[in-house]
């Protein structure tokens, strides 16, 4: 029996310690941790409404229109005090090859995206991950040799295309030829999961607003909105 | 008489076969298909097929020295790759395309195994599957328009979301969009159009000559046949891979490769579209990575079909020829070992 | 001389990955660049260091039956520490490592090295050798992740090397030219060694005459 | 219950994102087991076995313990501390009760419990069907298949490379890259060959 | 499969006696089985037919004089089927007396099968198709194994040979009788002769010579290698499939060469020993390719100067045909009984050189008869996995050599089979000694 | 309940002991005794699996060694060094080992020796004994085609181009696979310490062999009439040496006319004839090579160059005037 309690007790009591010592850094990290998400994302959201840079931001919880499900959105207003809506960020979450991406989308009053920002995304380094790679121009040897440019602000080339874009233009085409968002080579699914939960967020923000032009009988998100198909939203 | 003579094991004759002269046979069994895609795609399909076999003789050669074995490059295998490497390329990559192809499927498909016979996988497909990997771009659109011909094998009214294609490529893009309750029905008219346009007798006629797109030496199924029986004639190809394998492509695609239901599939147009009859012929039959037993063979081919109906109907790629041959290269040893056959007078215990 | 062997070793002659063929998957998993292996290198050393002295510590208290469990809960603390630490202050590489994290627990080293080692020896050993494993494991996934960045995204450190033209290997980044890589690496350090153990006879004949 | 998601799960993790081939999953003892046949059908199983159980237990460890008590943030060692105590178990419950399954299988069970496939199914569980509003009976039963699904698909290419071995060990592999080097080579071609699974769409 | 037959050179040229050796080198090791101790010694005069080896034992056959004289040596010699072997020196006196104990029967069809099997023990009879495994032990099948068919084989598959051939046109009447006596000896009712289809003349010929009402019939016998070998023989005669490990008696069968028939009539019919056989000297290089009669024992050599010598070079001399015979290195080696042939071949008519690699190409499991993987076997005993190559049917092989003619790697697939069944043999041994010295140690 | 601290270790600890609880419990009801040793003792053997012991590989032998079916000893590789570990460690005596190492008793190679046939196939002595014997006229040499070397789990063996094999002394470990493996049997296991090897198994009468191979021995009994210890006889014509006699001397291999005796004694001493002569010249009767000159009454002196130093000259003088000096120690049972 003394062999028993022998084997239960070192086991129970380095899981104690254990425990313990990681309660501890729990509560010394797990603040900061979601502080700093907290920060990232309202970060993001001015950033993705810098059309309007004076926003401040309440958070509306309604019901979707599709499925029923939480869809969340936040109204920028122009002061803490005014009524004045000046635009609207939601977050998107598409599944894409190998996780779900996530991007803010910043969208102006009259339903034009202002800026988008993907803010996670665990895609294939060097196919889907280049949903967030900025172009760079620079070598390492540029680096190197101190002749780099400053590229700092710089956004990536793939979430630039989402700028100014309204609903009809949010569908991927491989050529850069045709209209649309212009997919990453290799990588159409990624591009696809970004693009069409864009869509999808905004079809049902412009529904929820009632924006003007938005597709209010938008059952079923469109999948892929022909060009210059069933109109839905109104060329800029 | 000889002072010393030789003493050996028996048999003292050989038949007068030999590896140099199976390759070479395979050779000259891609001569028409070489010719024909001279014919269709220009100088530039000779130019490339040139560069891969180079490059894949010089990387045996350089690999076989550094080994320290005899440079065997004259036995016709790496020839024998090169050449099918290139006929799996589009006609329009660029001309490094087929010397890193090469490259790697010599060297990372065959001499780390230890040369000819040892390697697993089919080393051109090896290399093709490299390619599309890196440079899938190159890989997937520098298609041509055969002589005489179109991309697609067909004259498509107009359907725009699909111009620069080939008739699997066109297959798969009209099924999605039939299959997608989303598209308008002006789409759907349209698809089923291009649909019914590419089972029409002309295309199927454009596929046996080869006026379509493709790959540099898949287009011509007339000219491929040639060199196939050819090698059926000679014995040199086991005729059971590329008949259980084309059957059973055929079987599947029509049983569920329609577009109204089961059974309304268009066995012919699968079976010569794409790169299955010099899949089929010339690449599923690469006996070093292919089963021995008879048995086997059959299993083989099936599986060969089996995945590639698969990936063609419901997978990534609207051709799953490489692929699928590749997967079960994979399966071959496991395949072997199981299919062992019955010794002569073998009872087996179980009945 | 002793505490700098059982440093070194882990380099090239012990070398976790190349040698010991132990902590594979994250050496493959997430070897896509330098960055990451240094990240998941550094992850990998601390919960080393930090599991090998306690083991060490505790290794005459704890009954042998329960040895496993016991070690395996103080990995796991060692690792839970790293993924909480780092959600707070390194977040982009915590979220570019993923799951590969909290799989620090069942990376074959360190048990392994628990097990085989710090089980066995007192804590300055123990220490060392934590290190030492630790550096051979970010060594390979540095090495590894610098040739599939290099080759696989053209960059090297997130810079580019060869300017805009080059075409990256797009398959070195995909899980086929993960296993290529690791494979070839072994091979080449097989002939290496080869080579010195060559080298060595030869001039050990050399000495002794035959 | 959606039975078309569910054969997707099944056919995602035996082939488009296999286990081994294409999450870098399970790899020191798909290395190290692949020598031959046998031994590979036999640590094929036991991982099929464990990773089902896994999967079943943590499911609960997860949903009645840690989410209750808002503690998530303590799955890691939880977990893994059941998976060491379940393999533990199993062994010598298999041992005592049937030798000749211990001889064919249970030893190869201590060699699971560091088997990071296994703690990363159940971590791959959380992220995939627990975190997400799935419904709980839909989660459950997604979890349990998704375990014996990934087993199956570590055992498939388990099995596919031993034979390959067996075949390799006949040939002329040059000598610097016997053994372990040229298993990684062939993995290599063999996810090659798997990219053919790419974008499936089943269910 | 199907290689050239190669036998225009010499199925026309009838047997000659071949003139009578002065000297005569007499292995005591004929084939399978123990050799004879030798019951003379150097300096004996010896009488042709006379014994002078006695059988060692049930699978064992004494050795008789083929010349009068004395004997020259007792000792070690080439030997046909490698290295050297215990043998006796006969030096001639030209005599052609016989033994006293040569004496002719009248009461032939009067022999019962015991004494049957008796004479041919004591004439020393060996199959003569090649293995020469002793005919007593095969005409005494256990009871538990009856026989209902005996069949006589006159395929002669290998290429070059036609000693078979000749004999049948020659003397069909003498090779039925002692097939009768076969017959009787095994106590079966059915008889057939199976000759392959391309001696239509033989066919003819033995076919005529059949008294009437006899129990025996004559097949013809699709032209294909190996269609001699016993289990296929059986196979296309009568459909039966000899069991893996088995032996033809297991399905009710016996098979014997037409020689070795003859020597079962001599025997009987006039009590001589097994002193002579019928053998071919062929190939491109023989200056006149012959079917001889000849004494055992007579050395190679003396019957290469009988036949007028060599006219071009000679790379390889094989005893037996192309297919499985044994090559030699000199031609002092004596015929014995299993000797079908002396085969010459040129250089360009072999193969020389490194084999290439094995490009699993499967002919040889397509041209294997007993349907074995003759590569997946040569792989494994070529990584020393004996146990494997067994099991995958290293022992059912039975060196046909047709796997080996149509590879394209020329991979040297029969010397493996012979290396692989070797070691297997190599290890059994040791495992049967191992387990003897425990059961003595306990 | 309400701090996560609180909760997390009521719930890990919790767990832990029912955790622990059920192996403890289990480990007692599902018990099976192994015994930990087997494991212990594979540690201490080479690995190779050689099967020089009769075991089915190391973990048999280890397995045995527990189980005390087999002596510490028996394993040959493992040497007297890995004996007395596992002695050590299983409790008992090691037993004596003398290290025995593999050698080759045939020098004829290709350019001294002729060859009778063109051997075609597998490269492997037993397999060419399959076919129709060894290339070479002489039916007892070495086949040149490398078995021993095959099945050397030490890489002990070594194939020169003049088709001879080689023993590595140090490599081996005479665990006797060659010996066993060898067809024509002509691989011997010696004692470490002999280092005087006869290199010719042939049978064949002085003349025959000596037709067919240049370094046969050929019966002349030089070797027999010379050697001091009466180590050397003949059998069937062929000299055969007793390991527990010789002495390393040499002096056989220096008399051998055909040079069929090896001497692998890298130096040797030299005499040295010292103040004490008195030339009474019984050490010039001793020498068997003619190395000591003097006329008698007078100091005798040593040739250098052909003393072999074998120490016959030491032992005969009288007045002990003679010492062997350098290299000291290599003879055998000498202390
Ligand atoms: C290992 C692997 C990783 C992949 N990663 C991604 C990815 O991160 N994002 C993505 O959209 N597709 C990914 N894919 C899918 C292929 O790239 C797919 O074929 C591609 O999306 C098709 O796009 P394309 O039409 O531009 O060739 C991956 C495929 C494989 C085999
Ligand atoms: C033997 C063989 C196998 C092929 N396998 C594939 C394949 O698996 N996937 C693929 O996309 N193309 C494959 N191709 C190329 C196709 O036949 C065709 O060229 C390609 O699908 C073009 O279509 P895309 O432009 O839509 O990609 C193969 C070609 C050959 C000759
Ligand atoms: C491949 C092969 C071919 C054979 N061909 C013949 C043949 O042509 N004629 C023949 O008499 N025996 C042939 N034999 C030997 C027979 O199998 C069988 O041993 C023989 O006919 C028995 O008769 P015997 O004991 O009288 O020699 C062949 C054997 C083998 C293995
Ligand atoms: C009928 C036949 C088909 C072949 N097919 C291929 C092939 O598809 N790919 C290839 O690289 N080599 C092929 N070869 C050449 C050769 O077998 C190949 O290089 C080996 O796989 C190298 O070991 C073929 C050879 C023959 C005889
Ligand atoms: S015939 Fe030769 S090359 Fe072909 S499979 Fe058989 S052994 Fe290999
Ligand atoms: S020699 Fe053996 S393996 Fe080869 S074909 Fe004949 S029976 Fe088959
Ligand atoms: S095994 Fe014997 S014959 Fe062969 S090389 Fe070695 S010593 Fe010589
Ligand atoms: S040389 Fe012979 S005895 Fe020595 S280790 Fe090698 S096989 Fe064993
Ligand atoms: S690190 Fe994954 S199994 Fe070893």
């Amino acid at each position: 029996m003394g062999n028993f309690l022998r084997l239960v007790g070192t086991l129970a009591a380095i899981a104690l310690v254990a425990s313990f010592g990681l309660s501890a850094v729990y509560n010394a990290t797990h603040e900061i941790a979601e502080e700093y998400k907290r920060q990232e994302e309202a970060q993001a959201r001015t950033e993705v409404l810098a059309c309007e840079p004076t926003a401040h931001f309440v958070e509306t919880l309604t019901d979707s229109v599709v499925s029923g499900k939480k869809f969340a959105y936040y109204a920028a207003y122009a002061s803490e005090e005014s009524d004045e809506v000046l635009g609207y960020t939601f977050k998107a979450y598409g599944k894409g090859y190998s996780s779900t991406i996530e991007t803010i989308v910043g969208v102006d009053a009259t339903g034009t995206i202002c800026a988008t920002e993907t803010i996670f995304q665990q895609e294939t380094p060097g196919l889907g991950a280049k949903v967030v790679e900025v172009a760079s121009k620079n070598t390492l040897w540029d680096v190197l040799a101190g002749r780099a440019e400053d590229e700092t602000g710089t956004e990536p080339w793939f979430e630039v295309q989402f700028d100014g874009g309204v609903l009809a233009d949010l569908h991927v085409v491989k050529s850069e030829s045709a209209d649309g968002i212009l997919a990453i080579t290799g990588a159409t699914i990624s591009s696809d999961a970004v693009t069409n939960s864009i869509r999808d967020g905004l079809a049902m923000l412009l529904s929820i607003v009632g924006i003007e032009g938005a597709p209010g009988e938008s059952s079923g998100a469109p999948a892929d909105p022909p060009p210059g198909g069933t109109g839905a939203g109104e060329d800029s | 008489m000889r002072e010393r003579l030789i003493v050996s094991a028996s048999p003292h004759i050989r038949e007068d076969v030999s590896v140099q002269k199976i390759m070479y046979g395979v050779v000259i069994a891609l001569v028409p298909a070489i010719v024909g895609s001279v014919y269709f795609y220009g100088y530039r399909a000779l130019y490339l097929t040139v560069l891969a076999v180079v490059a894949a003789l010089v990387t045996e050669a350089i690999i076989q020295k550094a080994r320290g074995v005899p440079v065997a490059i004259r036995d016709g295998s790496a020839l024998v790759t090169g050449i099918l490497l290139a006929f799996n390329l589009p006609p329009g990559v660029p001309w490094w395309i087929p010397v890193i192809g090469s490259i790697f499927a010599i060297a990372i498909g065959k001499q780390v195994f230890g040369g000819l016979g040892y390697n697993p996988l089919n080393p051109a497909l090896v290399g093709r599957a490299f390619l599309l990997a890196s440079w899938p771009v190159h890989m997937t659109t520098t298609w041509l328009p055969a002589r005489g011909g179109t991309l697609s094998g067909t004259a498509l009214h107009g359907i725009d979301a699909v111009t620069q294609a080939t008739p699997l490529a066109v297959l798969k893009k009209v099924s999605e969009i039939i299959a997608d309750p989303s598209s308008t029905t002006h789409q759907v008219v349209q698809a089923r159009e291009a649909l019914a346009d590419l089972g029409s007798a002309d295309t199927i006629v454009n596929l046996f000559i080869g006026r379509v797109g493709g790959c540099i030496g898949e287009t011509s199924v007339l000219l491929l046949l040639v060199g196939a029986v050819y090698l059926m004639y000679r014995h040199w190809i086991d005729v059971r891979i590329p008949a259980s394998y084309l059957l059973t492509v055929a079987v599947l695609a029509w049983v569920f490769g329609g577009p109204s239901g089961f059974f309304t599939g268009n066995a012919l147009f699968h079976v010569l579209s794409g790169g299955l009859i010099l899949g089929a012929f010339f690449m599923a039959t690469d006996m070093v990575t292919s089963p021995v037993t008879p048995r086997g063979v059959i299993i083989f081919g099936v599986g060969c079909g089996v995945l590639t109906t698969i990936i063609r109907l419901i997978g990534g790629y609207p051709e799953g020829v490489s692929y699928s041959i590749l997967l079960m290269n994979v399966a071959t040893p496991l395949i072997d070992r199981h299919t062992r056959p019955k010794k002569f007078g073998e009872v087996k215990s179980s009945g | 001389m002793k505490a700098m062997g059982e440093l070194v070793k882990g380099i090239y002659k012990e070398n976790p990955v190349f040698r010991l063929a132990l902590g594979l998957c994250p050496a493959l998993a997430v070897s896509t660049s330098v960055e990451n292996g240094l990240g998941m290198g550094a992850a990998a050393t601390f919960v080393l260091l930090g599991s090998n002295i306690v083991v060490s510590l505790l290794r005459k208290v704890i009954p042998s039956k329960v040895r496993i469990p016991c070690f395996i809960v103080v990995i796991a603390s060692f690792v839970t520490i790293v993924e909480l630490v780092m959600a707070a202050y390194l977040p982009e590489l915590a979220k570019s490592l993923g799951i590969f994290i909290p799989l620090i627990v069942v990376n074959c080293i360190i048990l392994g090295r628990a097990e085989a080692f710090a089980s066995k020896h007192g804590m300055g050993r123990a220490m060392l050798d934590g290190i030492g494993m630790g550096i051979g494991f970010t060594f390979a996934l540095v090495l590894i992740g610098g040739i599939r960045e290099v080759m696989g995204d053209g960059k090297l450190f997130g810079f580019m090397v060869f300017g805009p033209r080059f075409q990256p290997v797009l398959l070195m980044i995909l899980a086929p030219g993960a296993f290529i890589t690791m494979g070839l690496l072994m091979g080449y350090f097989n002939l290496l060694d080869e080579k010195l153990r060559k080298r060595a006879e030869a001039r050990k004949a050399g000495e002794g005459g035959r | 219950m959606d039975y078309g998601q569910l054969f997707a799960v099944v056919i995602g993790a035996i082939f488009i994102s296999n286990f081994v081939l294409m999450r870098f999953l399970g790899l020191c003892p798909f290395v190290g087991v692949s020598k031959d046949s046998d031994s590979a059908l036999g640590m094929g199983m036991a991982v099929i076995f464990v990773m089902t159980m896994a999967s079943l237990v943590t499911w609960f460890v997860y949903n009645y313990v840690l989410v209750p008590l808002e503690i998530t943030y303590l799955r890691t060692i939880a977990f893994i501390l059941v998976i060491a105590t379940l393999v533990q178990f199993v062994e010598m419950v298999i041992e005592k009760t049937s030798p000749a399954l211990h001889k064919s299988l249970g030893i190869y069970l201590p060699l699971i419990t560091t088997n990071c496939a296994v703690l990363g199914v159940a971590v791959v569980n959380v992220n995939e069907f627990m975190v997400t509003e799935l419904p709980r009976n839909a989660s459950f039963i997604f979890t349990v298949v998704h375990g014996l699904a990934a087993g199956i698909g570590f055992t498939l290419a388990l099995i596919l490379m031993a034979a390959i071995r067996e075949r390799l060990d006949l040939g002329e592999v040059p000598e610097s890259m016997r053994g372990i080097p040229i298993t990684f080579i062939v993995a290599g071609l063999m996810a090659i060959a798997f990219m053919g699974f790419a974008g499936l769409k089943v269910g | 499969m199907h290689p050239p037959t190669s036998k225009e050179q010499s199925k026309d040229v009838g047997i000659t006696e071949a003139t009578l050796p002065e000297r005569v080198v007499i292995p005591l090791r004929q084939a399978l089985g123990a050799p004879a101790e030798p019951t003379v010694k150097v300096g004996d005069e010896v009488r042709l037919g006379q014994k002078i080896g006695e059988a060692n034992g049930f699978v064992s056959v004494p050795v008789h004089a083929s010349i009068a004289g004395k004997v020259a040596a007792v000792g070690r010699f080439p030997h046909p089927l490698g290295g050297e072997q215990e043998a006796i020196v006969i030096e001639g006196d030209g005599s052609e007396a016989w033994d006293d104990s040569v004496r002719p029967r009248d009461n032939v069809d009067a022999l019962t099968s015991d004494e049957i099997k008796s004479i041919v023990l004591e004439a020393g009879i060996v199959g003569l198709g090649g293995a020469a495994f002793p005919t007593h032990v095969k005409l005494s099948p256990p009871e538990s194994k009856p026989i209902d068919t005996a069949i006589l084989n006159g395929a002669e598959c290998e290429p070059w040979l036609t000693a078979d051939h000749r004999l049948m046109l020659e003397s069909p009447a003498e090779i039925l009788e002692g097939f009768s006596l076969i017959m009787r000896a095994l106590g079966c009712e059915r008889g057939i002769v199976g000759i392959e289809a391309n001696k239509l003349d033989a066919v003819e010929t033995v076919r005529k010579a059949l008294p009437g009402g006899s129990k025996i019939r004559v097949a013809a016998l699709q032209v294909k290698y190996p269609q001699g070998a016993e289990k296929q023989l059986i196979g296309a005669l009568l459909g039966r499939q000899v069991p893996c490990g088995g032996l033809p008696m297991d399905v009710g069968v016996v098979v014997q060469n037409v020689g070795t028939a003859l020597a079962v009539h001599d025997a009987c019919r006039l009590g001589r020993p097994l002193v002579r056989r019928v053998v071919t000297l062929t190939g491109n290089p023989m200056s006149r390719p012959t079917n001889f009669m000849v004494r055992i024992g007579t050395l190679v050599s003396s019957l290469v100067d009988e036949a007028g010598g060599l006219d071009g070079d000679v790379a390889k001399v094989v005893s037996g045909g192309p297919m499985m015979g044994m090559t030699q290195f000199t031609l002092d080696v004596p015929v014995i009984k299993g000797m079908s042939g002396i085969l010459f071949l040129g250089p360009d008519e072999i193969d020389v050189g490194e084999p290439d690699p094995c490009i699993r190409c499967g002919h040889c499991v397509h041209s294997c008869p007993m349907k074995l993987l003759p590569t997946t076997i040569e792989k494994y005993v070529m990584a020393g996995q004996i146990e494997s190559a067994v099991d995958a049917g290293l022992n059912d092989c039975i060196e046909c050599g047709s796997c080996s003619y149509v590879c394209p790697s020329r991979r040297r697939l029969i010397h493996y089979f012979k290396f692989g069944k070797y070691l297997a043999w190599e290890r059994k041994k040791a495992a049967r000694e191992k387990a003897e010295k425990e059961k003595k140690g306990q | 309940m309400q701090s996560v601290v609180a909760r997390s270790m009521i719930a890990l600890t919790s767990m832990a002991a029912i955790f622990g609880a059920i192996l403890a419990v289990a480990s007692r009801i599902f018990v099976v005794h192994r015994d930990p040793r087997v494991e212990q003792v594979l540690d201490l053997l080479p690995g190779a699996n050689c099967g020089a012991c009769g075991f089915p590989g190391c973990q048999g032998l280890a397995e045995a060694m527990v189980k005390g079916d087999a002596p510490p000893n028996a394993c040959p590789p493992g040497g007297a060094e890995a004996a007395a570990a596992i002695a050590d460690m299983l409790g008992g005596e090691a037993g004596e080992m003398v290290r025995k190492i593999a050698v080759v008793h045939c020098n004829g190679g290709l350019s001294n020796s002729v060859q009778r046939l063109e051997y075609e196939g597998i490269e492997d002595c037993r397999a060419a004994m399959l076919v129709g014997g060894s290339p070479k006229s002489c039916i007892f040499g070495c086949l040149g085609l490398g078995t021993c070397r095959l099945v050397c789990p030490f890489d002990a063996v070594e194939l020169d181009e003049e088709g001879l094999v080689h023993i590595d002394r140090v490599k081996c470990t005479g665990c006797g696979n060659c010996v066993e493996a060898c067809p024509v049997n002509i691989i011997d296991l010696v004692p470490e310490d002999v280092k005087v090897h006869i290199k010719c198994s042939s049978h064949d009468k002085g003349a025959a062999a000596k037709k067919v191979c240049e370094v046969a021995c050929i019966a002349c009994q030089l070797c027999v009439k010379k050697c001091p210890q009466g180590a050397i006889s003949m059998d069937d014509n062929l000299a055969v040496l007793d390991h527990s006699k010789c002495t390393n001397c040499g002096i056989c291999a220096a008399v051998c006319p055909t040079h069929t005796i090896v001497d692998g004694v890298k130096a040797r001493p030299k005499a040295v004839i010292g103040g004490g002569c008195d030339g009474i010249g019984k050490c010039k009767e001793v020498c068997p090579v003619k190395a000591i000159e003097g006329e008698p009454g007078e100091r005798h002196e040593i040739v250098r160059e052909k003393c072999i130093g074998c120490g016959l000259c030491m032992e005969a003088c009288p007045n002990k005037a003679i010492n062997m000096v350098g290299a000291l120690g290599h003879q055998r049972g000498r202390e």
